[in-house]
């Protein structure tokens, strides 16, 4: 909140003369160095920089970590926190009661990949106005590690479970099911992230991003195509039930064309591959096969992978009056006595 | 206990000397996807503009085309148009159940059937019409296509020289359903004659059924109560609709979406007030709904019972976190898939207490099309007033068959839209908290996105009074209290129960929904054979009214009239009612999949009063199979 | 109702003058994810292994790190190891809270704390004990990284010494815990002496508390429920498990897990007798499981909740298509997400009518991890004689909580597989008809896939006794009226309540589950305080016996006790009891989240029979807010 | 069932000895000449040809008319109708429980497409060992002709309502997902069919086929994509309420590498590419292209899409004991005291 007695010198504010703090949320309660809270961050700096107006922006999320976020950006929009997996849906009906609010969704790997992955499919499909931020960390986090449908092939829970099964390509998902803003990113790649999501706040249409998102806490993909299992025995005598150690943000800068190999916590490695300059994120073909020959190779394809910016989206072609449905007047929504009787007519 | 034992008879619909005018049952027993349908309703409405009281039923299988179907008209000049078990007149077309429809009769009953199928060998009992219906097609139409789409109404024809129903109204009722289409209108005209003039020339009437015209339905219409629902969500201002097909619901939103696009398009921009999805399941239109009433549009889905099943989380998420919706449910016979074209009132009970944790819901059960069309517009204002989804709890019989209905009333009132935040509110009130009971009844001021009024955070999970996550007890028990004083709020805003209290009773009669009509006419078999005087407290939704246990108290037994196995309403009674007139209640249920009937009631009850009854309190109206007995 | 008042007293649990031996609680208040789950469980263990009854419960926040959490341990040498309101001894490591933690408390009680919170300043009638445990970890290590790790176990030798809990049990807990891992044992050990050493040198006893050795836990293990309950699954033979993580029931698959991948692994060629999925939600992990079922495996799913909701759908098919499975759901508080971390009887109503149309199904109520592990096995042999979902309705509280426990006996009956089809039984009953009733107790014979029986086809539509496709009424009617009778044989095989007749007592008890703890001290409490005799009926399963009946039948009021606000056990009750009994029954209610408390319900009850009691029924361990009263 | 008195002419019996009449099932209840009624006289033909053992079938479905398929073959086969869109699940704890079985699934595009998509995507993910066909109508069949997921773009509704929705392409979704055998075809082509069905019976792990499966009675795709409408001023004097005409079946018939357009009852036409013989469908990224690039061309490739012969199926990848866990003895799956004891043991 801009402070009652104004300081002396000047605040920085941004195109519609709001200041940074605004735009920030709650306290996080996840743990220090998860991925997530720096998604967080940077939902905060892109709503700034783009001066989006907060009381049009509504924050939407279904349960996990990752759902919890929304509580800690732009703590003056409303939010709606709602049940596992099923946030897409409450999505598209506050789209549709109000078409001028500004969505913005935020899910996990596990809210996502499993037990929405229905609703994911179709909220794609339907390209609804919505910025629809997966924050993957190939796990389930708040039930306390267990893998989610992006958990790589072999990583090893502590029941000794391994995983066998490939993990989905969200983002190859949503281009085959017609999405049209489709990126990936890595949390703590501040600017390409702060980039991606202020295009994606841009789209019209369903802009969806995959936020590769560390779990320091339960993602220790020991054995996984992505890591390799380091100092394992230098660990043994500080374990513990019940320990959560504290972590460092990860934060990484590179350049377009590159590939950056990032270290997490655990000591497993990340390969991310930044597209080109040059890259035609307008070809969906293209994109595919990018997605899948990167992919063959252990690494992620990072940065705007597809995006399509003429497709009609669902609410507009639904051909709306301008108004807000939810604030049209009882005169416009109910029809007059004649349509009554016009009806009572053609029964009587 | 009336000591006395009583045999009950069958007032006989027919007697083989005078003439029985204007109450009778015609069944005609077909198969599905032959177009008997348009004959049907064309028989059903031209009875119906002749002013006799009428309701039309359909029973149909769970399939397409190729399987029996059998419609059954009533008419009656009193009025009873619940079904009635006897069947007066058939209509046979299909080969496959004709003997089996014919041995289910009642002796002096009229059969009207296709000559080739030969039943008047089947019973010697019966008054029996051959009609030769592939030989007179042919006198309509050369076209084989033609000819087999417009072979039924060739019975139309038929019945109407037969029992007197007026061949112009019938043309009539043939306009309103091709209104725009002439040369359809035309060729089932002809088909019409050629049955009439065949009974004209070569069937001589024996029976003693007749319909005269009559004064009884001026200011009605024949609807239904999906239609009807439809219509009064319109009427509600329904902006968000969210649904997924499933039968016997699919037909309130496929009108209702008719009536917006027809009714809620802005003639000159072509713009729609209205958003309509199909959504992927259930669950997903539940949670636009949702999302639809959380940012401030009247919004809805419609169902049967095993969407209702899906939707218990997103029914517990509504409840907690408050947001309003409207939720149809159009009950069908489960327990599961069940009988997807049969009806029942069984979703009571999962519905009134549908989610896990301490959750519970309003009901209202529409018992007519007049009432669908009411509480379709009460649905919305009780969504929004109190902030909790509101069932509207329909049934198949309802929902999809015909029924006459007074024409429905302009709503008088404004949409109530609740306690919505808005900056007056906010002066008076001081800081907003989304969950705080300023008004001491339970039910708390609401901010909308989108208009600058204070966010909150909407959530599932533990919250105070500001809104804000909470995992305190003191929150939590504060929270949910309120949530019981809310619903307690909501007791005297439900519609109210309509009571007729008889000074001379003993015995009261508790029913809701379709279960009324039945209901009507056995309080009148009740006085008129057994001179057991009734009171009658027609229940409308739940919570319960205070009025209630005041109605039980002044009987010494109340029978609870429902279509279902296990006494849901019943249950739900037992529940809130002190333990002395809990006592007093007694259960009748129905629940073949077919609408409960008025002997049905009347024998159970008569018997559970000690009376001594002849009938078998269950026998569909579908023949039963010889050795099948009930238990 | 007895007509004097009665002021009541809690009965101080120290006094200032003698010595308290083995009859107080602690609680440790830390933030999750600072390691301290080991510590406390070794200062339990310990307590444990010197033979005095405990208990241990840990009230957790819904996130992973980083916020406040109390974790309660009860000694009690009498064997209440209900939770217990009045904390006696304080560990107070949390910053954040250690001020209201410290108001919360009694006059007289003991605070051990970091000595920088400098909590001694709050209030002056506690007994303190600073502890600098930032430099007492520096004695242990250097490394910064394990500083923070066994930070909290110098608490635990703190204690050790302040209350004579002696340090080899502790070193012997601590084994336990890490057995594998000498180094870990070592390290946790050096803080153990610390904090020992400190306490001996550095603080003077001025409490009163004492634990000593005693002979009360030979032949118990400690364990939690869901645990338990996973070595009755892994005995019970199961074999197909399907799974969706959630709060609090992911436990007790991952322990199954554990233990089928190490007893039910074929040690020669490394092959598993179990299959398990983690399924992508609980509608597919219901899915499975029946499918499973239906296949001829014994299979189950565990969910809470959230997952309940979403599984009514399928809830219904397996009730109407007869197909044996077991869900757990370890209750958490709702509606909704609700509080996840907290516990309650709240889906006993939803579960048992759980699905549209007239469902119903067996619902298991376990209080003790012996029954978590007996009622596993129960489950499976009843869904298969059954041929129906058996729901197992465990809380937070048993599930997730540390509880003593009587050694599991081996199984001593065989599995009851029910009735499958063999030659045998075709050759006896002729022709086979999957859902024909040829015993008469409703339970018909079912055949399984890949076995070489005739066939039948499992469906959610109507069907015949033959198994055939039906939408007929008569069909219909039998099969649901079957279903109805199954439901009643179910009732004598069902887990026997636990009956205790007090001759003297003209008031009975009904309880179930986890709350039977508080009411074994809380009836001990109404003789000692109020001379208040009660009998006890504790409630195993749904449906109920009708020896319940006859226990209301002996009493003039029966207060049933639980932990939710609906009433949800009362209002089952309610339905099935005459009248007369239902009108006896009384509630007490608790849904705070926290496991139910002796003190609660004696208040309660006494305050209903209409004494004056000077506590407020209602008063939560996590200290309260002052302004925030409940209602 | 074969008859008691044995005909004196040998009956023709398959490589098991048992004749075709066993592998029929009972009287279909579908419209006639709806394109599922086909599907299952070739899945007849198939497992007779294949000599499946019938009582080691188990047939699966969800709802819809699609979903009444499996009553109306192989009639002495365990069947399986389950709820709406959740028989993956329901098939995977069958197959769990008894990995001997043969497990064919039958869903349609409404039970798959929309309320099933969520199982389905996992179903493929797992690559669990069962031939699952959509009979795939484009609309809802059984609550009477509403859009499902695979409607064309363009389709209406009687409501006037048109649908706007991009078809979901299931096969294209299946490879994407990992599924190992993926093929198309069209109810009337009998050839083709059978001879799918037999190679998806002899595959081991999930063998998807999209089966186009003309609704007769209420896909009237006026206006889409597919089809053109005719003479449609023919039809207007016999429209009526609840009239469903009597159709025959289509069948077709045409050479691999060659295109083939098929008229439906409605008028509507449909472009059929069968595969060359030339085709690899070994190749994942070939298989996608080659399906986009027929949908880009308004037609549907049809044939063996992709296949990968080697990969593990999910049931195999438990590594189970030998005999169905479902007929394990007591024995085998209730450990010995010993274990109990260990396990207290564990907890003193
Ligand atoms: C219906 C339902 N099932 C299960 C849960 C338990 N649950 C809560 S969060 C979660 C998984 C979260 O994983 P993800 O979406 O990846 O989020 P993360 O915590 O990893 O950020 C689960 C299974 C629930 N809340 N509701
Ligand atoms: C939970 C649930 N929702 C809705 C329905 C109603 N329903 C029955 S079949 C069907 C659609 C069937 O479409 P499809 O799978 O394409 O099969 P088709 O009839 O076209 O072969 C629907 C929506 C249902 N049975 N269950
Ligand atoms: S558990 Fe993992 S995902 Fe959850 S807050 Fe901690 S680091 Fe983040
Ligand atoms: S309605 Fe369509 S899908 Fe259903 S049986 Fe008829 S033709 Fe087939
Ligand atoms: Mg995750
Ligand atoms: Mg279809």
């Amino acid at each position: 909140m801009p402070t009652a007695t104004p300081s002396p010198k000047k605040k920085k504010v941004n195109r519609i003369g709001l200041e940074l703090p605004i735009y920030r949320g709650s306290k996080t309660t996840l743990c220090a160095g998860c991925g997530h809270n720096a998604i967080s961050e940077r939902v905060v700096d892109a709503c700034f920089t783009m001066g989006i107006q907060p009381d049009r922006v509504v924050k939407l999320s279904g349960i996990g970590c990752s759902s919890k976020s929304p509580a800690y950006f732009l703590g003056s929009a409303h939010g709606f926190n709602a049940v596992h997996g099923r946030m897409p849906s409450v999505g598209t009906g506050a789209m549709l009661a109000n078409k001028d609010l500004v969505a913005i969704g935020v899910s996990g790997d596990g809210d996502t990949g499993a037990i929405g992955i229905g609703q994911f499919v179709h909220l794609m499909r339907r390209n609804l106005p919505m910025v629809y931020i997966i924050e993957d960390n190939g796990c389930y986090g708040l039930t306390k590690g267990q893998f989610s449908p992006t958990a790589d092939v072999g990583s090893t829970l502590k029941t000794g479970v391994v995983n066998d099964l490939a993990p989905i390509d969200t983002c190859a998902l949503a281009i085959e099911l017609g999405a049209t803003f489709v990126a990936r990113s890595f949390s703590g790649d501040k600017k390409q992230l702060t980039a991606l999501l202020k295009a994606a706040l841009s789209h019209r249409g369903i802009a969806m991003l995959d936020v590769l998102s560390p779990c320091v806490t339960f993602n220790d993909h020991e054995g996984s195509t992505k890591s390799y299992s380091y100092a394992k025995s230098h660990e043994e005598p500080i374990e513990e039930i019940d320990f959560v150690p504290y972590f460092e943000d990860i934060t990484v800068e590179y350049e377009p064309g590159t590939t950056r190999e990032v270290t997490l916590h655990d000591g497993s490695r990340l390969f991310l591959k930044k597209l080109d300059e040059g890259y035609n994120a307008t070809d969906r073909a293209q994109a595919m096969r990018v997605l899948r020959e990167t992919r063959a190779r252990g690494e992620f394809a990072t940065g705007l992978v597809f995006v399509d910016p003429v497709a009609e989206d669902f609410v507009t072609s639904l051909n709306l009056v301008d108004e807000p449905l939810a604030s049209l007047s009882e005169g416009r929504v109910r029809p007059s006595r004649s349509v009554l009787d016009d009806i009572m007519g053609g029964l009587r | 206990m009336p000591a006395s034992d009583l045999a009950v008879e069958e007032r006989p619909s027919t007697s083989l000397t005078k003439p029985v005018v204007n109450d009778f049952s015609i069944q005609v027993a077909t198969v599905n996807g032959s177009g008997s349908q348009t004959a049907n309703l064309v028989l059903l409405r031209s009875i119906f503009q002749m002013g006799v009281p009428v309701s039309g039923k359909n029973l149909f299988p769970s399939n397409i085309a190729g399987l029996p179907t059998w419609f059954t008209i009533r008419a009656n000049k009193d009025g009873y148009i619940a079904r009635k078990k006897e069947i007066d007149v058939l209509v046979a077309m299909n080969a496959e159940t004709a003997r089996e429809d014919v041995l289910g009769l009642r002796a002096g009953a009229v059969v009207v059937y296709d000559e080739p199928l030969k039943l008047d060998t089947v019973r010697d009992d019966l008054i029996f019409y051959p009609v030769p219906f592939d030989t007179l097609v042919g006198e309509v139409s050369r076209d084989v296509k033609l000819r087999r789409r417009v072979r039924n109404m060739i019975y139309d024809g038929v019945l109407a020289k037969l029992f007197g129903v007026e061949i112009d109204e019938m043309e009539k009722a043939l306009r309103k359903q091709f209104g725009t289409k002439p040369k359809v209108v035309e060729i089932n005209r002809e088909a019409l004659d050629v049955g009439y003039a065949f009974a004209d020339a070569k069937l001589e009437k024996r029976d003693h059924f007749r319909v005269e015209p009559m004064e009884g339905n001026q200011g009605r219409i024949l609807i239904d109560g999906n239609a009807a629902s439809a219509v009064g969500c319109l009427m509600a201002g329904v902006t968000v609709v969210a649904w997924y097909p499933i039968t016997p619901s699919s037909s309130l939103c496929e009108t209702l979406i008719s009536y917006l696009r027809r009714y809620r398009v802005d003639k000159k921009t072509g713009k729609a007030t209205f958003a309509v999805v199909q959504a992927e399941d259930e669950i997903a239109a539940l949670g636009m709904a949702i999302g639809g009433g959380w940012a401030g549009a009247r919004s809805m889905t419609a169902t049967s019972g095993p969407g209702i099943s899906l939707m218990g989380e997103f029914a517990g998420l509504a409840y907690y976190s408050e947001v309003p919706c409207v939720v149809f449910d159009v009950q069908r016979v489960g327990p599961s898939t069940g009988l997807p074209t049969r009806t029942a009132q069984g979703d009571v009970l999962s519905t009134a207490f549908l989610s896990h944790g301490d959750s519970r819901h309003p009901l209202l059960f529409p018992c007519s099309p007049e009432e669908c069309f009411e509480m379709a517009i009460s649905a919305f204002d009780l969504a929004e007033r109190f902030q909790t989804p509101v069932f509207v709890l329909s049934d198949l019989d309802l929902g999809m068959n015909t029924w006459m209905a007074n024409e429905f009333e302009y709503p008088d009132k404004p949409m109530d839209r609740g306690k919505v935040l808005d900056e007056d509110t906010l002066e008076r009130i001081g800081r907003f908290g989304r969950y705080r009971d300023v008004d001491g009844d339970g039910i708390t001021y609401r901010s909308i996105p989108g208009t600058s009024m204070p966010a909150y955070f909407c959530r599932g999970s533990g919250h105070n009074e500001w809104g804000q996550y909470s995992e305190r007890s003191d929150d939590y028990k504060k929270n949910v209290d309120r949530l019981t004083r809310k619903f307690e709020t909501a007791r005297n805003w439900m519609p109210a129960p309509i009571v007729e209290i008889n000074r001379k009773a003993r015995i009261g009669i508790v029913a809701y929904g379709t279960t009324h009509w039945a209901v009507v006419e056995s309080r009148d078999q009740l006085v008129a054979e057994a001179d057991l005087q009734t009171s009658y407290y027609r229940l409308r939704a739940y919570p319960f009214r205070s009025a209630l246990a005041s109605f039980i108290e002044r009987h010494d037994r109340v029978y609870v009239i429902e279509q279902n196995r296990d006494a849901q309403m019943s249950t739900l009674m037992r529940i809130e009612l002190r333990a002395e007139l809990a006592g007093r209640l007694r259960s009748v249920l129905h629940y073949s999949g077919e609408p409960i009937d008025a002997r049905s009631i009347t024998d159970d009850v008569l018997i559970q009063e000690g009376y001594r009854v002849e009938y078998s309190a269950f026998s569909g109206a579908v023949p039963q199979d010889a050795g099948v007995g009930g238990e």
